[in-house]
């Protein structure tokens, strides 16, 4: 279980909204949670909110979407009222964040080792030599073999996994204390998903920080997290304890848990979620 | 009796000294009714199997044999309407400038079907759409409904055999459940042959009878559903394959160290 | 805004998703169309000009209040006054009237033009793009060494060959638009030649025909219009600047470069007869571009 | 503002092809030539019809008028510095006949050719130099002939060294010059500009301005306000409305320097209607002639509706035609054509040209008659007959009334194949009423002046009355605008405007 | 795991060389036929063009027997193939023939002629490139504020204004009422014959002579004319950057770099610019052709004395060794442009390379 003495991040009571032509849309509505140094698993379906979420904790939703929140502290700093200033020197430093595609989240006309190294030299001010040999290490901690030669290739002439081994590198050079992982393994495959994340499993635990780790596949966020949010069209529909997933209350939880063909215990038929109205009241 | 028959069947992309050989003599006979399963990462050769039996790749070699007649690089009409495919993103493989009623029928018109707005509204209904979808345009449904069109699409020309090409890949988990139901139904009821790529195993065990694993454009191992469900399988690739789909393995809570064996 | 009954009622109709037939079905991408036209007020000014344009020109005998050719030596050169509202020509015509006979030409060329040009360039382009091979190979090069003119030249080139003359102008200016079009045709088909949908059609049995007139056309159509739109306002230039060197319209009849060029003979002592078949020009050109541009949020936001 | 040494005029330099004044046929250029060239006679400007000696100081006719000796002044010296003698002078215009280019038509219409011409014309010494025609014409013609930019003396010796495979060095003589004329060419790039420098060896001393530049022009709104602004002395292609603003303004004098040709109309005879004597006929009533007169052609032609040039012997001041619809329409009727009927009309592009054009093509429409006017340059199909109407212009050189005559009266044979294309006539397929073509060669060989004024009035009588095909509107003239304080520059009638005569006040 | 282990760029490296060479030979083989192809049509279209190229040598009102005879020195009385074999066969030995008007070699004339174009499009592209690709970036960043909705004005007014006629009314106000230009040309014409012309480029010729007061008249002539082209070529180089820009700024690897905490400048110009770069390349490209375009409206305007003004006097006065020489050379340059911008974008963009 998480220890709430060691609460990284706070977020009571956010929503998100975004202003279209027909009305607005309110894309996260009243989510409350808190994040400790611990691994955290968010799920749910297609839409649900997932990723604003997510973003809004960066302050990075789009600039047309209006998040409200009766609190969001992330550790001493109060991000609701942060000055945009104050936010850049938190993002990459203190809060780092790793996107689902390596293929389109790293630049491709900058080299890997540029990229990785252009956070350091941001955020702590390291000359460029510096900047290399820490990049160089870092690539190293995510079992890349030949970092000399790797620092100075292309996103291109890497692979999905070593892509976002990179990511990774990038991100936690810089020694954050919180990560939000946005489906990072879900462009990857089955064999490769497993390396990445162990990695990254060994970064938080040693580091010992906190993760907030974004998905939608049942199975993985039960195996990797500690703890699991559910949304549902933009709420939080319960919180759970990853281990006590298959004794979750909620008829939605337990509605995707039964829709999940499984090896284990085989069904004939798959169970279809009936979603009810009442859900969406909070 | 054999549905699909592929013998020494092999098949390459590009021409010259750029070509490359993405599937490496492989044989396999799926029988009427059963669902045949491909399993294996990404860029093995599944879609590539599927694209010759389809007809969509014409550089195969070897021999395919589809319900007893022996097809050659250029098909027919009629043999084309045989089998039919279904493709993994539902938001690219509807026409998005056509309502749904105008996808159904192009292929009526291409084979000059009668009957045309009476099997439309049949195969609407096999696949469970409300009648009035027909007027609509893609971007007005939703992820699963899409993938029915497409379904529904496949079966309008009454094929004996679908070609399913990591149909619930990009689907949520709930509504994964719905199509997987629906085509265990249509398989049932249209006496339907099935190939299903996955690579989600538990998906392969749910719905096929048998699944061959690809490794690099060939089979490492055929395996039955049950060898699945029991844990039986030889390969330690399936292995892997396996493990991933129950979710992740810590390392070190099995404090193996770094490497995994491949 | 208080909208009577049937008139909401309408726009309820239209806006529904809830299709009941194909026709509303049409009918709503339309109406959403026209809704987002009038939602971007600059797109919307365009369209009103070229409106306005079109209407000129069909009713140009009963706008015009003088004899666009009449010609009266005694009367040439006047300046702008409440009888000739934009002053005379060197023959003594009304310039306003020559203006307003102006748009039909402007018009015509405009029209014409894209006529022969889209079905053309289409064709072209979106059979290199769909067959590829050899086909298009040949198919590009022979685009390519078009494209490698600069198009005024190109086209001054073929009028001065063809001689002047309004159809030849068109002509002209024809042979230089295709390619740009037959390219785009081509890049977008390329984008959808191996788009699932497609596949689909094929392995149903599908001909190449079809494909392309059934599935191509109407992908690319949206950013042809688009271009075909923003083309009008360099046909419009060209035909002018042919005008301007004296291809193109032949007189008597009224064409604004032909009108702007001759009346630089006469800039110093008669600025308004540059002056305002110039900013007609302008005015149209620009129109068509922020029509085109709009066009383009609205038909095909990926170019943003 | 100009310096005040040199001298800046714009032109229009588009038709200026080369500067050899042996194949050259443009004004323009022309002027150019009479600049860098001297020629055995001159005439004056204000005086053009009393030849003055110049490289010929003197000369003699014998008493059959068949043979004329010129002796030709002595330490004269081209800008090679080589002297100028009789032979170079045979040699030139030996080069001008066996070349046989169009400016050739000024001797060889007197019947000299690449044949006879080596015994007719020979230097007796260096400076003897004996001329006989083959005919007996009237002097005058000759003398004029000689006065011709045509019949400049170039340098024989320099020239024999640029000579290559007997080509009489023309490939050379395009953009150079090998002259004695009061000014040598420095610069000619074609469509930009000509720099000429005095030549100060010049016989009659070395011109005041040390350098003159032609610049080229196109617009007439340029040349206005360059002019204005005194950023060139003399403009010479502009257009009516700037001439008469620039002569409001005041800074300039406009001069409308006379010339002997015609704006004229070509109604192609091969065409059933158009040879209908009334149609030609009608086609007199369709030209605005005062419309026009005040404004497109106020500066660029005065009203002459008969065939000789007003200032030559013959010339009437008769103007029966106005713009008169009514009598057109009545006149087509007559012809068998009230519904009018449609042609096509080629007018060549430019300023009047094209304004004329457009001009009939709106009068002619209102009697009936639709024309399809193509503006552009389409001589190339009015010298092969080619055409239905035809406008444009001619400038004839020499100062009397045969010159016009020639190309307007006579057509000797009327034949598609006789190919007679130099003339004005044979191009409109009007074969000539007999009775005019044989006046037109009488006076051309009648050596009494008396007599010869009474035939060509005869004729100008004659031809009006013949309801030509060549229907004559305007004589033309060449506006030239001059600054004030530029002085001497006087525009020729035959082309041959000086600069050695320039200065410029303050 | 091993496969994952090893990425495969140098596989790929090891062929290139070959695949280089045999790139090299097609696209050599493309720009042959691209230069037949457009000499065919030239030599067409010169063939098709009603004056009559003979009197355009020999004048009006020569007789018939000069006109056979020039006729035939032309060798315009050989089938039209011949001709054009003759045209190639010279072509092939850099032998444009001779200009009727000019009476020159037309390599010569476009020797001099050119480089007055290639002054004033490569002044214009500094300009339109120089505040278009700002103008461009600044919109796109600040996409829906008032910055942008002027950048979209002053663009698609630039492409909309007929360039001849804003020339005109520039003349008219700037010269004729302010006098704060000059008239046209590229030097008042009583500074002609004082700079040795060396390269013909005006400004380089007067400055290596030591010419300053032609250097600064010449300065002044051409700014005008340039400010002009340059506006057009703005105008379109700020619509592209802008579009670019969007697209780019709406790409994954923004938001990572803005979770990285940089600062927008760093995002713009570091980030999202160095992807556009390549794009820009090839707009630039295509707005310096599409000048020389220009150039034949402006030069005409501003009596400019380059490629465009002698293309346009040849053409209407049949001079066909001039039109197709100069719209070869066009051609030649367009092409060579496009894949100068070719080899650039390999270089600069590494997906390419
Ligand atoms: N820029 C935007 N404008 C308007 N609505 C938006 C915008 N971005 C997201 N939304 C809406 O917000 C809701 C939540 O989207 P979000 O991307 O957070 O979902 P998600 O849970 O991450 O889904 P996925 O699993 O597909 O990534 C969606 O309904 C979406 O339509
Ligand atoms: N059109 C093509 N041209 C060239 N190579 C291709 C083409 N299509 C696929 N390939 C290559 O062939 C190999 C097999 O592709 P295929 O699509 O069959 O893999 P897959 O097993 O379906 O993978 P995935 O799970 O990602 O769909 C891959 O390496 C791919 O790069
Ligand atoms: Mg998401
Ligand atoms: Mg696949
Ligand atoms: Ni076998």
């Amino acid at each position: 279980m998480a220890n709430t003495s060691d609460t990284i991040l706070t977020v009571e009571n956010m929503s998100v909204e975004f202003p279209t032509l027909s009305g607005v849309t309110t894309a996260v509505r009243d989510v409350s949670f808190t994040v400790g140094r611990e691994k955290i698993g968010i799920i749910g379906e297609s839409g649900s909110g997932k990723s604003t979420t997510g973003r809004a904790i960066m302050r990075l939703q789009p600039p047309q979407a209006i998040v409200k929140a009766n609190r969001m502290q992330f550790e001493d700093i109060d991000l609701l009222t942060a000055s945009e200033e104050e936010m850049r020197s938190i993002r990459g430093r203190r809060i780092a964040m790793i996107l689902q595609d390596p293929k389109y989240s790293l630049n491709p006309v900058m080299t890997v080792g540029e990229q990785i190294s252009e956070t350091v030299i941001l955020h702590e001010r390291a000359t460029s030599q510096e900047a290399r040999s820490r990049t160089l290490a870092m690539l190293e901690r995510v079992n890349i073999r030949d970092p000399e030669r790797v620092f100075d290739l292309y996103p291109h002439e890497v692979s999905g996994g070593m892509g976002q081994r990179i990511m990774i590198s990038m991100m936690l050079i810089a020694q954050p204390s919180l990560i939000i992982a946005d489906e990072p393994t879900s462009a990857l495959d089955v064999t490769v998903r497993q390396q990445v994340l162990s990695i990254l499993d060994d970064l938080v635990v040693e580091r010992n920080i906190g993760l907030i780790f974004i998905s939608h596949d049942l199975n993985l966020v039960r195996s990797f997290c500690d703890r699991v949010i559910i949304m549902y069209a933009g709420r939080v529909v319960e919180t759970i304890a990853a281990a006590d997933l298959d004794q979750a209350q909620h008829p939605y939880t337990r509605g995707l848990l039964n829709a999940l063909p499984s090896l284990d215990h085989p069904k004939d038929r798959l169970e279809v979620l009936r979603r009810d109205p009442a859900w969406l009241e909070n | 009796m054999s549905m699909i028959k592929a013998h020494h069947l092999a098949a390459s992309y590009g021409h010259g000294d750029t070509a490359l050989k993405v599937v490496k003599d492989v044989s396999f006979e799926v029988q009427k009714g059963e669902t045949f399963g491909l399993v294996g990462e990404s860029g093995c050769g599944k879609s590539t199997i599927l694209g010759a039996l389809a007809g969509r790749n014409k550089q195969w070699t070897g021999s395919i044999e589809i319900d007893g007649e022996t097809i050659g690089q250029k098909r027919t009409r009629a043999q084309l309407a045989k089998q039919q495919l279904v493709f993994q993103d539902p938001f690219g493989s509807i026409h998005p400038r056509h309502t749904i009623g105008r996808t159904l029928l192009e292929p009526l018109e291409i084979h000059g079907k009668d009957r045309r707005q009476e099997r439309i509204e049949k195969v609407l209904t096999d696949v469970g759409l409300p009648l009035n979808f027909r007027y609509r345009y893609p971007h007005q449904l939703s992820g699963g409904q899409r993938q029915r069109v497409a379904i529904a699409r496949a079966l309008i020309l009454e094929p004996k055999i679908l070609l399913l090409d990591e149909p619930t890949s990009a689907l949520d988990v709930s509504i994964q459940a719905e199509i997987l139901n629906l085509l265990k139904d249509l398989r049932q009821r249209e006496q339907l042959t099935y190939i299903l790529v996955s690579h989600d195993l538990a998906v392969v065990a749910h719905l096929c009878d048998r699944v061959a694993m690809m490794q690099s454009g060939g089979f490492v191992e055929i395996a039955t559903r049950q060898q699945l469900l029991e844990n039986t399988v030889e390969h330690a690739y399936t292995r892997i394959l396996m493990d991933g789909s129950r979710g992740y393995v810590s390392e070190r809570r099995n404090n193996k160290g770094e490497a995994l064996p491949v | 805004m208080a909208k009577s009954g049937t008139f909401s009622n309408l726009h309820d109709w239209l806006i529904s998703e809830d299709f009941t037939s194909a026709r509303q079905a049409r009918l709503h991408t339309v109406y959403l169309g026209w809704l987002s036209l009038v939602a971007n007020p600059l797109a919307f000014a365009g369209f009103a000009v070229v409106l306005l344009l079109v209407i000129v020109a069909a009713f140009a005998p009963m706008i015009a209040i003088h004899d666009p050719f009449a010609q009266d030596f005694a009367m040439a050169l006047q300046a702008p006054s409440a009888a000739h509202w934009f002053g005379t020509d060197e023959f003594g015509r009304d310039v306003f009237s020559r203006l307003i006979y102006g748009a039909r030409t402007t018009l015509y060329i405009t029209i014409l033009v894209t006529v022969i040009v889209a079905p053309i360039g289409f064709v072209i382009g979106a059979t290199a793009g769909y067959l590829g091979g050899w086909v298009d190979v040949v198919l590009m090069r022979i685009t390519d060494i078009f494209l490698s003119f600069p198009s005024l030249v190109l086209a001054l080139a073929f009028s001065a060959a063809l001689g002047p003359g309004i159809e030849n102008a068109v002509i002209a200016i024809a042979l230089t638009v295709w390619p740009p079009i037959a390219r785009l045709a081509r890049a977008e088909t390329l984008t959808f030649r191996n788009a699932d949908f497609v596949i689909a059609a094929e392995l149903q049995g599908a001909g190449t025909g079809r494909i392309l007139l059934r599935h191509i056309v109407p992908l690319c159509a949206p950013s042809i219009i688009v271009r075909l739109t923003l083309n009008m306002s360099s046909i419009i230039l060209t035909a002018a600047g042919l005008g301007f060197l004296g291809l193109g319209a032949q007189p008597p009849m009224a064409e604004w470069g032909a009108m702007a060029a001759s009346g630089r003979q006469y800039l110093l002592d008669a600025w308004w007869l540059t002056t305002v078949p110039g900013i007609a020009i302008l005015t149209v050109s620009l129109a068509f571009n922020l029509l085109g541009d709009g066009l383009r949020d609205i038909m095909d936001p990926r170019n943003g | 503002a100009t310096p005040k040494d040199e001298l800046v005029i714009a032109i229009t330099m588009t038709t200026m092809r080369g500067l050899d004044p042996h194949e050259i046929n443009q004004l323009e250029a022309a002027e150019v030539v009479a600049n860098l060239y001297d020629r055995l006679i001159a005439l004056p400007p204000d005086n053009i019809t009393d030849p003055q000696p110049s490289l010929a100081e003197s000369w003699t006719i014998s008493e059959d008028g068949k043979t004329f000796t010129f002796k030709i002044q002595q330490g004269v010296t081209f800008h090679s510095g080589n002297p100028v003698t009789a032979h170079d002078v045979e040699w030139s215009l030996h080069r001008l006949v066996k070349l046989g280019l169009a400016p050739s038509t000024d001797l060889r219409q007197w019947g000299f050719s690449a044949k006879n011409v080596d015994e007719l014309i020979r230097a007796e010494d260096d400076h003897t130099l004996v001329l006989q025609t083959p005919e007996v014409w009237n002097p005058n013609l000759i003398l004029y002939s000689l006065a011709s930019y045509s019949t400049s003396i170039v340098d024989a010796t320099f020239l024999a060294g640029k000579e290559k495979d007997g080509d009489w060095a023309r490939n050379y003589l395009q953009t150079a010059d090998a002259g004695s004329g009061p000014y040598s060419l420095v610069t000619w790039r074609s469509n930009q500009l000509l720099i000429a420098d005095a030549f100060k060896d010049y016989w009659k001393g070395m011109p005041a301005m040390k350098r003159v530049y032609m610049g080229h022009v196109p617009e007439s709104s340029a040349q206005r306000l360059q002019i204005d602004a005194g950023d060139v002395d003399v403009a010479t292609r502009l257009s009516s409305t700037d001439l008469s603003g620039l002569e409001r303004d005041g800074k300039v004098t406009v001069q409308k320097v006379p010339g002997f040709g015609f704006y004229y109309l070509a109604l192609n005879q091969k065409d059933e209607i158009l040879s209908n004597p009334k149609v030609r006929e009608a086609f007199r009533y369709l030209i605005d002639y005062d419309g026009l007169a005040n404004s497109v052609m106020k500066y660029y032609g005065t009203k002459q509706q008969t065939i000789i040039p007003a200032g030559l012997p013959g010339a009437s001041d008769e103007m029966p035609y106005k713009l008169d619809v009514d009598k057109a329409k009545q006149l087509l009727a007559e012809a068998g054509y009230p519904d009018g009927f449609s042609k096509v009309y080629f007018a060549q592009p430019g300023t009047p040209e094209s304004e004329l054009g457009v001009s009939l093509q709106n009068s002619a429409a209102k009697a009936g008659i639709k024309l399809d006017l193509q503006i552009g340059d389409q001589i190339g199909k009015f010298r092969s007959r080619q055409f239905e109407l035809f406008s444009s212009r001619t400038g004839e050189r020499l100062p009397d009334p045969h010159a016009v005559l020639q190309s307007y009266a006579t057509n000797a044979n009327n034949a598609d194949d006789a190919k007679l294309s130099g003339l004005v006539a044979w191009r409109s397929a009007w074969d000539v009423p007999k009775d005019i073509q044989d006046m037109v060669i009488a006076a051309a060989h009648e050596t009494d002046a008396e007599k010869r004024d009474a035939l060509y009035a005869r004729i100008n009588e004659t031809y009006l009355r013949a309801s030509p095909a060549l229907v004559t509107s305007f004589q033309r003239t060449d506006p030239k605008a001059v600054r004030h304080e530029v002085k001497g520059y006087v525009g020729h009638p035959t082309w041959l405007t000086r600069w050695d005569t320039v200065t410029k006040s303050e | 795991m091993s496969i994952i282990q090893t990425s495969e760029p140098s596989a790929p490296r090891k062929s290139a060389l070959p695949k280089a060479a045999g790139k090299v030979a097609t696209s050599f083989v493309v720009i042959l036929t691209t230069l037949l192809g457009l000499m065919m049509i030239t030599f067409t279209v010169g063939r098709m063009v009603p004056a009559d190229p003979v009197i355009a040598v020999i004048g009006d009102q020569a007789d018939q027997a000069t006109y056979d005879r020039v006729y035939k020195e032309m060798g315009l009385d050989r089938p039209i193939y011949v001709q054009f074999a003759g045209y190639l066969s010279d072509v092939v030995r850099l032998d444009f023939g001779q200009s009727i008007i000019t009476k020159q070699p037309v390599s010569t004339d476009l020797a001099r002629v050119f480089p007055a174009t290639i002054e004033l499009a490569t002044l214009a592209t500094i300009i339109g490139a120089g505040l278009g690709i700002p103008l461009g970036v600044i919109a796109a960043v600040r996409k829906g504020t008032w910055v942008d909705h002027v950048a979209r004005v002053v663009g698609l007014l630039g492409y909309s204004t007929p360039i001849f006629w804003l020339g005109t009314i520039v003349i008219l106000v700037f010269y004729a009422h302010l006098g704060a230009i000059p008239p046209g040309g590229r030097i008042y014409l009583y500074d002609e014959g004082i700079v040795q012309a060396r390269t013909n480029f005006i400004l380089i010729d007067a400055a290596l002579g030591g010419h300053w007061d032609v250097f600064r008249s010449a300065l002044h002539h051409i700014i005008a004319p340039a400010v002009i082209l340059g506006y057009a070529s703005m105008a379109y180089l700020s619509r592209m950057t802008r579009s670019f820009m969007l697209e780019q700024m709406r790409q994954e690897y923004i938001l990572t770099a803005r979770a990285k905490g940089l600062g927008q400048r760093p995002i713009v110009w570091r980030h999202a610019f160095r992807n556009i770069r390549v794009q820009l390349l090839t707009v630039i490209a295509l707005a310096y052709c599409g000048l020389l375009d220009g150039t034949v409206l402006i030069e005409t305007v501003f009596a400019w004395p380059g490629l465009g003004s002698y293309l346009t006097s040849a053409l209407f006065f049949a001079d066909m060794n001039a039109v197709l020489g100069s719209v070869l050379l066009i051609g030649i340059i367009s092409i060579a442009i496009n894949l100068l911008s070719d080899i650039v974008y390999r270089f600069i963009d590494p997906r390419t390379r």
